[in-house]
């Protein structure tokens, strides 16, 4: 059904830089995401994988082809890109948490000053959603007093508090100590197992194969494969993926 | 109380016409003219405001309006007059030497004498400045150095920093009543006269305060202020 | 040398005691610490917002499409350069000339004369430290808030720079010592500050040694005190990470 | 229009040509510069004998025996870091009065006692970024100068400081740049710098306008000039690695 | 013969800091170096090698202990140190040339200075050092220009060309990248050959085999065993010798 598609994604092109010593990050990219989908995308390192989540919410402007959120085209002039941002929340490597802020704070700016809620609206939702991470006693700490894998937690509590239809992840995990990667993961997994729409750009195979619906593989800017973790861990078909892959297992 | 304001730009460190004076608790600018304007202004049922500033800022602040007047023993001098217009004269001003005793200079001329060269401390932007400039520092015949106020040229002829000061009379008899080894020269550098400055286009502020002028000078009250100054006796000295 | 000491005392009452002389100082003192501190004011905002531009500018405005957005930000890119070469090309005292002489040529309140023009090129100095507190801040700190749908002003208000001000806080604060000194110039236009206080004393006694040593040591101990306070405050900021 | 632009050509007549007034703007900025100049040199100077005392007592006072030379570098430690608060801690306005009006009460050269007294100030800057430049010189250097036999005093002189100073001749440059401006407070005291030759066409004339903004253009145009050489000389060192 | 003890060291303490944080980098060494001997110094790291060698021409001030060179206790507060440091030459890691003056100044800088020779002399003498070590041609170059191998050469003239009578050497190679490290150390056995009086500090176990007269082992600021190099590295008694070898064999 096409009705289920949420983000079309059409002969992506992102150059860094112009001229011959332009960098091609993505080389005509096309890819669809439906509704409650769980995409994971791998690839070596350079191969464009955080330009491409980061095209999504054009945190990184792309240099050509299209990109439609929900029916509109989010690539054109007209759009403003500020209203599609906040239906879909963004999760960092490196947690990107306002230090100068508080947890409750860090969680309730945006949908406060976006005027989404009230400020006790706000701060009840907050609450809730430090409940399902287990951080609630961490309302009023600051994120310097936070340990790694808290505070991806609260950087994942803070987007999911803008109610979005989509999550992007990029590598949340891989500035964790190891102790610490299984309780974002395991985050992640409830949140995928509600039915929440997920993007995400991970080294962890074991969270790829448990909870994906589909494993997509890139490689100097292109998508080279995909399917289903079980194809693709399994059987893949491209000479590039299987040399990714046994590298990496 | 709620009567209107009139601003008067002076530069007070300039006794006994103004200078700055605690009165009653209160920082105060005193002085012949702040006196006589305080009669003008009384006599004209208007409340005096002082403003103190550069002397040298006076007649353009007068241009501009930030002063309705300025008063601050000023002479009347052509160039004065392509920029504002004068009241009546109000006083008469001597511009006199300042010496230490003992100094080779001894009568005004030895200032303009041929190959003359000395350094003349004064008042910046005063008539002093402006005739040292022209007489002697634009001729070739010495130097003039110009102070912020008389009292640092003063100050300056005391450490020997300049060989004279060319200042009114008035406040160089204070200024030598107050250092010693000082002596102002009998030959006086020129005469003049004093006047209020307005502006150009306020010729009916002009007409109000010579029409006090005269007025408080027929009652007595002008001399009477400028007999409270500097009194006969040593006027006439 | 009690002879000398009795010159001392003597020169000591001539200078403060006579006439109130000493409340010249204290006027003068409390206008001096008026106009530093609300120089100080305008120079923060205003050099802050010459910050967020000439930063944002330089930034973007390679990578930015063309269009108004692009031409608006690049010329008010252009103001601020310009405003910056003009006035840390040209003296604070010269600048207060012309505020005083020909800006504000018909104002009376010269205090705030003064105000205006410390605080306008306090900014052109200011603007440099933000800056440079702007650019520390993590890149990651302004893609979080542009994820969350704050436009750029909004991150940059919310986000951004309320870390660079804390980071140059004590910078900031030093600016304030810089212009308690620099200000003893507003005497050159008759405003009548701590500086002024001395000469007004000196022109009344001529005795410059008292005066100006009395107000040579208020600067003083002015100094090493807010110094104190800013040393202090630097070492609160630097165990504290939020 | 045309009656505009006459208005300002008979204005430029009156400020600068008539009775040659543009001569008080020449012999102003000749001794602008000059004093500069000289105390820029003296600031240099006396800045750097500060700076090599300062670091020399921050690094060795502790590890030091007892003896005549510690207390010697100790003493005179303890100077120049009363001389650093007193000249940092005062307006460089009240310096030069005080130079002026009561230690050199009786000199006549005005425009030498202006370049000690803004040379004495510049030191007390200039010291911190020298002192800046020897810290930044690796300590394999002195050293090695110490084990080739040479003493604290000759290794400083003949190794460090020829490298401390070429790393911060940027900075010192540039405090010739800012004593350029500060130095247009000296018709504080009758001097006849820049400042001074507009202030005395101002007194003439009675127009503000046009001698401030000439004063202002030409010490815009010395710093922007200035600037640019000190940028050409950053880059040509970063250049070149001796 | 007790003439030709060269410099006599007798009870050497080295403290950094005081009271109880302070590092005891030498704790009580007693040595004697004999005229023309080639002394090796091995150890592992923290050994206090390099603070031993360094308090032999006081680089280092000793706490405690006494160094007599050439007859005269040069820890005592009336000797001169500057004038015994000329006759004793010292090579450092880092090279530790003057960036700001060329090769032939670097070189000439400290004989002309201390009236030791006239320019001319002086001149002369590093032309013929220069030649000994193969860089004439580098004359007139700056330091910047060179080589590290390079760079140690000249180093070496720098403090022979002050004449003196031993020298001392803390690790010679080891910033050096491993092709340049033969060059620097034929220049060191030509010297030995010559018959300097040596103090080496080095990992270089061939150079210590090859030249050294004695191999002195040190651990935790103590001299744990010394012997020739045949004793040492095929015989060394202590256990704590035998693992160093061992590692770094
Ligand atoms: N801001 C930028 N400026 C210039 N080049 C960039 C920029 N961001 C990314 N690139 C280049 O684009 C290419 C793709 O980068 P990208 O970060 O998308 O790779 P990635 O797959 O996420 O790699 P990694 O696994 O290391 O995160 C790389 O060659 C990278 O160097
Ligand atoms: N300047 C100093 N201040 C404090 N401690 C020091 C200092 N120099 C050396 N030490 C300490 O003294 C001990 C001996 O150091 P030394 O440099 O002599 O060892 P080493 O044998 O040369 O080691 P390496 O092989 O690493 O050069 C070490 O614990 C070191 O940390
Ligand atoms: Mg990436
Ligand atoms: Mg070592």
């Amino acid at each position: 059904m096409t009705t289920n598609v949420l983000i079309k994604v059409t002969g992506l092109e992102k150059h860094f830089g112009k001229g011959e010593n332009a960098v091609r990050a993505l080389r005509g990219v096309d890819a669809e995401i439906t509704q409650g989908e769980k995409l994971v995308v791998i690839g070596p390192s350079g191969s464009g994988k955080s330009t491409f989540l980061r095209c999504l919410n054009r945190l990184e402007e792309p240099t050509g082809g299209q990109i439609i959120f929900d029916g509109v085209d989010i690539t054109s002039p007209s759009c403003d890109i500020n209203h599609v941002r906040r239906r879909m929340g963004m999760v960092f490597q490196q947690f990107n948490l306002f230090p100068h802020k508080t947890v409750l704070q860090n969680i309730t700016l945006a949908p406060v000053k976006h005027k989404l809620m009230t400020r006790e609206q706000a701060n009840a939702r907050a609450m809730e959603l430090l409940n399902r991470v287990g951080l609630v006693e961490k309302a009023a700490a600051y994120p310097s007093q936070l340990s790694g894998g808290q505070k991806q937690r609260i950087a994942i509590v803070r987007a999911l508090a803008m109610n979005p239809e989509v999550m992007l992840f990029d590598e949340p995990t891989s500035a964790l100590d190891p102790e610490m990667v299984g309780e974002v993961l395991q985050v992640m997994k409830d949140l995928a197992r509600e039915g929440m729409t997920m993007v995400v750009v991970t080294h962890e195979m074991g969270f790829a194969r448990e909870v994906s619906d589909r494993v997509m593989f890139m490689d100097e800017g292109r998508i080279v494969e995909q399917g289903t973790p079980g194809d693709i861990f399994v059987n893949p078909q491209n000479k590039r993926t299987q040399d990714f892959l046994s590298k990496l297992l | 109380a709620d009567k209107p304001e009139l601003h008067m730009g002076t530069n007070a460190n300039f006794p006994p016409y103004e200078y700055h004076e605690y009165v009653d608790d209160a920082d105060t600018i005193v002085g012949i003219d702040a006196e006589v304007a305080a009669a003008i202004c009384d006599y004209l049922g208007y409340t005096l405001v002082i403003d103190d500033m550069e002397f040298g800022a006076i007649i353009t602040a007068v241009q501009t309006g930030k002063i309705d007047f300025g008063m601050a023993g000023m002479t009347v001098t052509d160039e004065r007059k392509e920029s504002v217009n004068f009241s009546d004269t109000y006083a008469t001003g001597i511009q006199v030497i300042i010496v230490k005793e003992g100094s080779a200079i001894t009568t005004a001329d030895d200032l303009f004498a041929e190959g003359a060269n000395h350094i003349i401390g004064v008042q910046e932007s005063t008539t002093g400045d402006l005739y040292c400039t022209w007489d002697i520092e634009d001729e070739g015949l010495g130097t003039v150095d110009r102070y912020k106020n008389g009292a640092d040229a003063v100050q300056a002829l005391v450490t020997d920093k300049v060989d004279c000061v060319v200042i009114d009379n008035e406040p160089a008899k204070a200024f030598v009543a107050a250092n010693e080894g000082l002596i102002i020269l009998d030959t006086e550098y020129v005469t003049e006269d004093y006047a209020i400055a307005i502006a150009k286009e306020n010729t009916e502020l002009l007409e109000k305060v010579n029409e006090a002028l005269k007025a408080l000078t027929e009652d007595g009250t002008i001399p009477a202020i400028i007999e409270k100054y500097i009194p006969a006796e040593e006027a006439a000295e | 040398m009690s002879e000398w000491f009795d010159g001392i005392k003597a020169q000591f009452i001539l200078n403060f005691v006579e006439k109130s002389r000493w409340r010249y100082l204290l006027t003068g003192l409390f206008n001096t610490l008026k106009i530093t501190f609300f120089a100080v004011l305008i120079g923060i905002a205003l050099g802050t917002v010459i910050a967020i531009v000439r930063s944002t500018a330089d930034r973007n405005l390679n990578a930015m499409r063309h269009g108004p957005g692009r031409t608006i930000l690049s010329f008010f890119d252009k103001i601020c350069r310009l405003y910056l070469t003009v006035v840390r090309g040209t003296p604070v005292v010269i600048q207060l000339m012309i505020f005083y002489y020909v800006i504000f040529a018909s104002s009376r309140n010269s205090v705030l004369i003064a105000i205006i023009s410390f605080g306008l090129n306090s900014a052109a100095y200011v603007a440099e430290v933000v800056r440079g507190g702007i650019m520390s801040v993590d890149i990651g700190q302004t893609e979080a808030g542009r994820s969350l749908g704050f436009n750029y002003v909004q991150t940059m208000w919310l986000i951004v720079v309320p870390q660079a001000l804390k980071n140059v806080l004590p910078a900031l604060a030093n600016e304030f010592i810089v212009l308690l000194k620099e200000t003893s110039v507003a005497g050159y236009v008759a405003i009548k500050d701590l500086t002024k206080g001395g000469d007004i004393i000196r022109g009344a006694t001529y005795s410059p040694f008292m005066p100006l040593i009395a107000v040579a040591l208020i600067y003083l101990v002015l100094v090493v005190f807010f110094s104190w306070l800013v040393g202090k405050l630097e070492r609160r900021l630097r165990n504290s990470d939020h």
